[in-house]
């Protein structure tokens, strides 16, 4: 009973493309990837609408308001009300605009967002897109990101959109190192680039309630760490959400877009954020596993799903709880403590690999990490005094 | 066996590496480089207790470690080295004198704006000394030996500032240089005849018998030649002149290389190659072994007697290392070993504690040597004082409770029982008299009498004192280990196990020399204990009160003969540079300019006026090809890619 | 071998190829050059190395697409004029091309089908890499660093003394 | 009968004349590099097409060789780029046809 409502999905969809039989190849080959990208685009618009209106409920709530509770019940009809406007909207170019670049930059960021959510399994053989180097696929495509942020930076011909965009890619490139180097020890542990093989090596569990993800080791919760605060600066999300910073620099790369453009970068920033936690969840926290052995019975994607959206949330409470960062403090953060700590996490998992991946592994990557840790946070202590801050204004 | 049996190269590594540590440390981190000196020093003191713990086991331990360096031909260079109870001994001795030192230094050097650099010269002077001890092979021993010379001339021209002191320094170097030329043509020469250099190496060490026996009778000469070194190092007549000058470097440099292990370092050296020295012994006595108590002898008296007329606090006390360096001297040439490296030690700490106490006076008279400016300082520095009298009762002699007595008393044994002749016995008993007479001169000048332009002294702080306090328990300790009744370090070093023999007390020498000791005290207290601004002797016997004041005007012998020789020599040979051999040198570029001149004319007129030809050609040629050379980046690459194309065709009507 | 894909990916590749060396527009040109790595990399899907694809789009559009970029706003101010067409350079680059294209051909020895093989695995690539090739492989690093450090110290701001 | 290796061979010598057409005609620094890159990337086309349809099973000598070409060339724009912005700083130009200095 379990074993069919876990793969309820995957056998749909065999029974769709068993009413094809008799068509050529290439249909069935079209038809399935086109299920793919449906059910994958189905799933996480819902997604979109669900977060856009939670977030800023829960952002409410931690402001001590109700947030928006008008349209539908408890508010939940506030994305339609919102798509409806964004979709009405006149979509304005600047006379000066570079009107191609202007106008394929949405694209390719949305392609992107999307292509990176392809390569994650949601549940027990439910990948979309299941290729062999599944996470360089990953980091390659999700590196194009950068690029469709510069082209809507130049295209817009605004300063702002510029500055904006200068400071997205210079901080993603920054934050681009740390993010991969922390998935190396999870696929040097694992022995494979595949997503899928990457979660049967987290499989199992010790004492029947202990699961064998990446985040129970020491380097593990080390590196998931790193990749959570990388991806936090990848989406540019709060605390650093510097290019895009209202109050600093109008919407930085977005400043010119309007409209359903306007509306495609968002949704593109959102998809980029599930698509980070979705590997996230992935390398270190199991993928689609039950955490304790006995809660087995229950699908598997509901496991991945009720992961990532723990994950959202924790991406919404830092939201509301931190303040912005300085660039300059990104920049110092990036690679004088993220990027040695990441390749810490390298060394503290060949150490915990080659001590036999048992109690003293464990202890050794530990006692690793945290000399490292130590010696770093000793390092960077600034001491620099606190004096009246001064402005220099723009020459 | 221990680990460290093995392992005893850790003993030296220890302070070097930490010296080098230090030597990479900001000049402001004061705390971390005097921290790591210390711990440095407390763990090659701890190493230096494992290793000796083994040598206690087995009378006559040696344990030796040899491995080949680097081999040329079928010549193997080996090194290695070596633990007995001499070497473990010293370990012992300059690690804690080492230790109580650099303690003390933190408190002395306080106010030093290169505080850093004296704790890394420090570390790196007690590794090296260490390494001199620990060392198996003549040429591992030579090259620590010189490494501790280096050592000692960066402290004493530490104060670089000081012209005084580069001067002392240069000195020092170019002094203990002399002799350790004939350290290093002894060694030469051992190697050609004995074939190693190795001390002891399972029966084939040139300290071993079979060695010995190839020696054979050039053992005189090579022992002769290392003697040389022992020499210049230990401050021997004729090359002492140097110790007394080195006082210019920080008193606790003195205290730790002029009194307790650098100068110990030659006697160290003659007892460790002892074999050599007595090789061929008749009835004791070799003519070596005679030229060393010859020196010894003269040494001893001679700076006993320099240090009468001397004001200098330091300069007394360098003076009387010589002559303690003399007695040492003359201990081994009558065949005393055991007695000499016993006095060694004991010196090793009471002479520590005299300079360290002479330091702590220093110190709280503001940087004040004369001892005619000071006196009455026994109620205000009373550790000092305490201490101090501790230091100069061992160093008079006085037996019983001092260390120094028990090891002087042994020494006179020896000397009365050398077959030869009694002369050395006397003299030495004579310096008996003069050590306790310049000592209780000292003393009184120092802490009796009236206070003299010493208004605001001040006792030193803790820092310093404790030092001075473990010193004197510890040569007070040592004492018991001393006594001829049970006579433990005396056996401990030949190898042999200790009796206990209280009759061994009661002698009729140990009366004489404790009434000659008495006496010596008891002259200078009459003579001294009135002392105005002019010394008594002074007053007496002014015309010998002037010679041994300018220490026999040896400096000036110098000066006038070999310096002023080699000067000659100097000018000598300028002169013949400048007007016979620069004559030679003209004559033949004189010829060789008429040549050129002849060949310029052949040049100019056969040659030269094809070559013109020729290259007016190439540089018609070379304008040619510089026009095609535009410096366009682009026409490069279309060359290069027309080239690629005629490659293309070559290829097509090839095939 | 989709002989379609063959066909639109080619078309794709040699039109932004020729964009990337014709547009007026350094951006547009550097965009253009974009689309025909992409291109290649879908080449090298095609030819079953699909590794080597992922690292061209990781590297090129990532990494060298993103530099280009930077450089050109970087040296913004500076707006060359071209001097229309250099008939030489479009002259010797056509001639390259026939001549490459009378060799290719009219070289017999080529095969015709490619040969049924087992697609490579990434293991196989990481294992390789770690054994025949761990020296080449140290080069390179070694080669990257250089260029990194390289290029920072080129570009860093020279100190103007006032 | 023309070959499916001679196809790709075409459109990689095809890319290769483009990327010489640009390097050769442009005068904005920046555009050699382009032409460059074009020039590198159907070099490792080559790579790959020769190396699928070279005999199998054989070791992956073309895809080595590509993964490298691929690195060395990230290198070579890294410092290729970087010399521009410092010749930029200096002479305040990146027209190649103003960086004569070389000129015999």
């Amino acid at each position: 009973m379990s074993q069919s409502l876990d793969q309820i999905f995957v056998s749909a969809k065999q029974w769709i493309l068993s009413l094809l039989s008799g068509t050529p190849d290439w249909v069935t080959t079209i038809v399935s990837i086109l299920i793919n990208i449906s059910a994958l685009l189905g799933v996480f618009l819902t997604i979109f609408a669900l977060i856009s209106v939670l977030e800023r409920k829960i952002l409410g709530r931690m402001q001590n308001r109700y947030g928006p509770n008008r349209v539908g019940p408890f508010g939940l009809f506030q994305p339609v009300a919102d798509g409806i406007k964004m979709l009405i909207k006149e979509d304005v170019v600047p006379a000066r605009a570079d009107k191609v670049v202007h106008f394929l930059a949405p694209i390719l960021v949305a392609a992107t967002a999307i292509l990176t959510l392809g390569v994650i399994p949601y549940g027990r053989n439910m990948t979309p897109f299941a290729i062999d180097g599944g996470i360089l696929f990953f980091f390659a495509v999700g590196s194009t990101t950068e690029l469709a942020v510069f082209m809507a930076g130049w295209g817009s011909n605004n300063k702002f959109s510029m500055l904006g965009a200068m400071r997205a890619i210079a901080q993603m490139v920054s934050y681009e190192l740390p993010l991969i180097v922390t998935t190396l020890p999870v696929v040097m542990v694992a022995g494979a680039l595949s997503p899928d093989a990457i979660i049967a090596a987290q499989d199992g569990y010790s004492f029947g309630i202990v699961p064998h993800w990446f985040v129970t080791t020491p380097w593990g919760a080390a590196a998931f760490i790193l990749f959570f605060v990388s991806g936090l600066v990848e989406s540019n999300r709060t605390p650093f959400d510097v290019p895009e910073g209202e109050s600093e620099i109008v919407a930085g790369h977005m400043t010119e877009y309007s409209g359903f453009k306007y509306a495609t970068f968002f949704l593109a920033e959102y998809f980029g954020m599930f698509a980070i936690s979705g590997l996230a969840v992935t390398l270190f926290l199991g993928g689609w596993h039950a955490p304790i052995a006995v809660l087995q019975f229950i699908p598997s994607y509901i496991w991945f799903f009720l992961k990532l959206s723990a994950l959202l949330f924790v991406y919404i409470w830092i939201r509301g709880t931190l303040p912005r960062t300085r660039v300059d403090q990104i920049m110092n953060f990036a690679w004088k403590f993220m990027l040695p700590m990441a390749f810490t996490c390298i060394i503290a998992a060949a150490v915990w690999h080659y001590q036999g991946r048992g109690l003293a592994g464990w202890l050794w990557s530990l006692a690793v990490i945290t000399i490292v840790y130590l010696t770093l946070s000793l390092l960077l202590e600034t001491k620099k005094k606190f004096a009246p801050r001064t402005y220099r204004f723009v020459e | 066996m221990s680990w460290i049996v093995t392992n005893i190269w850790l003993i030296p590594a220890v302070p070097l590496a930490f010296s080098l540590l230090i030597l990479f440390l900001s000049s402001s981190r004061r705390a971390a480089a005097a921290g790591a000196a210390i711990i440095g020093q407390i763990i090659a003191l701890g190493f230096s207790i494992l290793a000796f713990l083994p040598t206690l086991q087995a009378p006559g331990f040696r344990a030796v470690q040899s491995f080949t360096w680097f081999t040329f031909g079928d010549q193997a260079l080996r090194l290695g080295w070596v633990l007995d109870p001499l070497a473990a001994a010293m370990l012992i001795m300059i690690t804690l004198v080492g230790l109580c030192i650099f303690v003390f230094s933190v408190g002395y050097m306080a106010g030093d704006k290169n505080f850093t650099r004296f704790f890394a010269y420090l570390s790196f002077f007690s590794g090296a000394m260490l390494g001199v001890v620990i060392a198996n092979s003549l040429l591992l021993l030579f090259v620590s030996w010189e490494l501790v010379g280096l050592a000692s001339y960066l402290l004493i021209g530490f104060w670089i500032d000081r012209p005084s002191a580069a001067a002392a320094a240069k000195k020092a170097f170019i002094t203990t240089r002399i002799g350790d030329l004939g350290f290093f043509l002894g060694m030469l020469w051992l190697y050609h005849t004995s074939g190693t250099l190795l001390f002891y190496d399972n029966g084939n060490g040139a300290l071993e018998p079979s060695g010995l026996l190839k020696i054979g009778s050039s053992a005189t000469l090579v022992a002769l030649l290392i003697f040389c070194g022992a020499v210049g190092k230990s401050g021997q007549f004729p090359l002492h002149v140097w110790l007394p000058d080195a006082m210019e470097g920080p008193t606790p440099v003195s205290a730790l290389i002029h009194a307790a292990t650098m100068v110990a370092a030659g006697v160290f050296l003659v007892a460790r190659v002892y074999p050599l020295f007595s090789l061929g012994a008749v009835n004791g006595v070799t003519p070596s072994l005679m030229v060393v108590i010859s020196i010894g002898v003269v040494t001893a008296l001679m700076a006993s007697l320099i240090a009468l007329a001397q004001f200098d606090i330091k300069r007394i006390l360098a003076y009387s290392t010589v002559s303690q360096l003399g007695l040492m001297m003359v201990s081994l040439g009558v065949g005393g070993v055991a007695a000499g490296i016993m006095h060694l030690l004991a010196h090793g700490f009471f002479k520590a504690l005299l300079f360290l106490g002479a330091g702590s006076v220093i110190h709280g008279l503001h940087h004040e040597q004369d001892i005619r400016k000071m006196g009455g300082l026994r109620w205000i520095m009373p550790v000092t004082f305490l201490t101090y009298t501790i230091g100069m009762m061992n160093l008079s002699g006085v037996p019983f409770f001092f260390s120094g007595g028990w090891t002087k008393e042994e020494i006179l044994h020896r000397t009365a029982e050398w077959p030869l002749s009694r002369l050395p016995h006397y003299l030495m008993l004579a310096g008996v008299i003069l050590t306790a007479l310049y000592m209780t001169r000292q003393m009184i000048y120092v802490f009796f009498g009236r206070k003299r332009e010493t208004s605001d002294a001040h006792e030193s702080p803790r820092v310093m004192t404790m030092p001075l306090i473990i010193l004197a328990v510890c040569s007070i300790i040592l004492a018991i280990v001393l006594t001829p009744a049970w006579p433990w370090l005396h056996a401990y070093l030949n190898g042999e196990p200790a009796r206990l023999d209280f009759g061994a007390l009661i002698q009729p020498m140990l009366f004489l020399s404790l009434l000659l000791v008495a006496a010596g005290i008891g002259l200078a207290w009459l003579m001294y204990r009135n002392a105005g601004e002019t010394d008594p002797l002074a007053r007496a016997q002014p015309g010998l009160f002037r010679f041994l004041g300018q220490k026999m005007w040896i400096d000036e012998f110098y000066e006038h003969t070999f310096i002023a020789f080699s000067r000659v020599v100097a000018h000598l040979s300028d002169f013949l540079d400048r007007y016979f051999w620069d004559g030679l040198v003209n004559l033949f570029s004189g010829m060789g300019q008429a040549f050129a001149v002849l060949s310029k004319g052949f040049d100019d007129h056969a040659i030269n006026a094809r070559v013109d030809n020729t290259t007016a050609g190439a540089r018609r040629f070379g304008r040619l090809i510089a026009a095609r050379h535009s410096g366009q980046i682009q026409a490069y690459l279309g060359a290069i890619a027309i080239g690629m194309l005629l490659l293309l065709v070559l290829y097509a009507w090839l095939a | 071998m989709n002989a379609t894909a063959f066909i639109v990916i080619a078309i794709i590749t040699i039109a932004g190829a020729l964009a990337a060396a014709t547009l007026p527009k350094l951006i547009h040109a550097a965009l253009s050059l974009v689309i025909v790595f992409v291109g290649i990399a879908a080449y090298f899907f095609l030819l079953g190395a699909e590794f080597v694809g992922l690292v061209q789009v990781f590297v090129y559009v990532g990494a060298v697409a993103v530099l280009i970029l930077f450089t050109i706003l970087l040296t913004r101010r500076d707006i060359v004029s071209e001097r229309g067409i250099n008939w030489g350079g479009v002259i010797v680059a056509l001639a390259v091309f026939g001549g490459l294209l009378w060799i290719i051909l009219n070289t017999t020895s080529l095969a015709v089908l490619a040969p049924q093989f087992e697609p490579l695995t990434v293991k196989q690539i990481g294992e390789s890499l770690m054994t025949d090739y761990v020296w080449p492989l140290q080069c390179v690093g070694l080669v990257l660093t250089v260029a990194l450090i390289g290029a920072l110290i080129l570009v860093m701001e020279e100190k103007i003394e006032r | 009968m023309t070959s499916t290796l001679q196809l790709f061979l075409i459109v990689s010598s095809a890319l290769f004349s483009i990327g010489l057409l640009a390097a050769l005609s442009r005068r904005h620094a920046i555009f050699i590099l382009i032409g460059i890159e074009l020039m590198l990337a159907a070099a490792n086309l080559n790579f790959i097409a020769f190396w699928r349809f070279g005999s199998q099973p054989q070791p992956p000598v073309g895809v080595m060789v590509a993964i490298f070409s691929i690195a060395i060339a990230a290198a070579e724009a890294t410092v290729g780029l970087a010399l521009v912005i410092a010749i930029y700083r200096h002479y305040r130009s990146t027209n190649v046809d103003q960086l004569n200095q070389l000129k015999g």
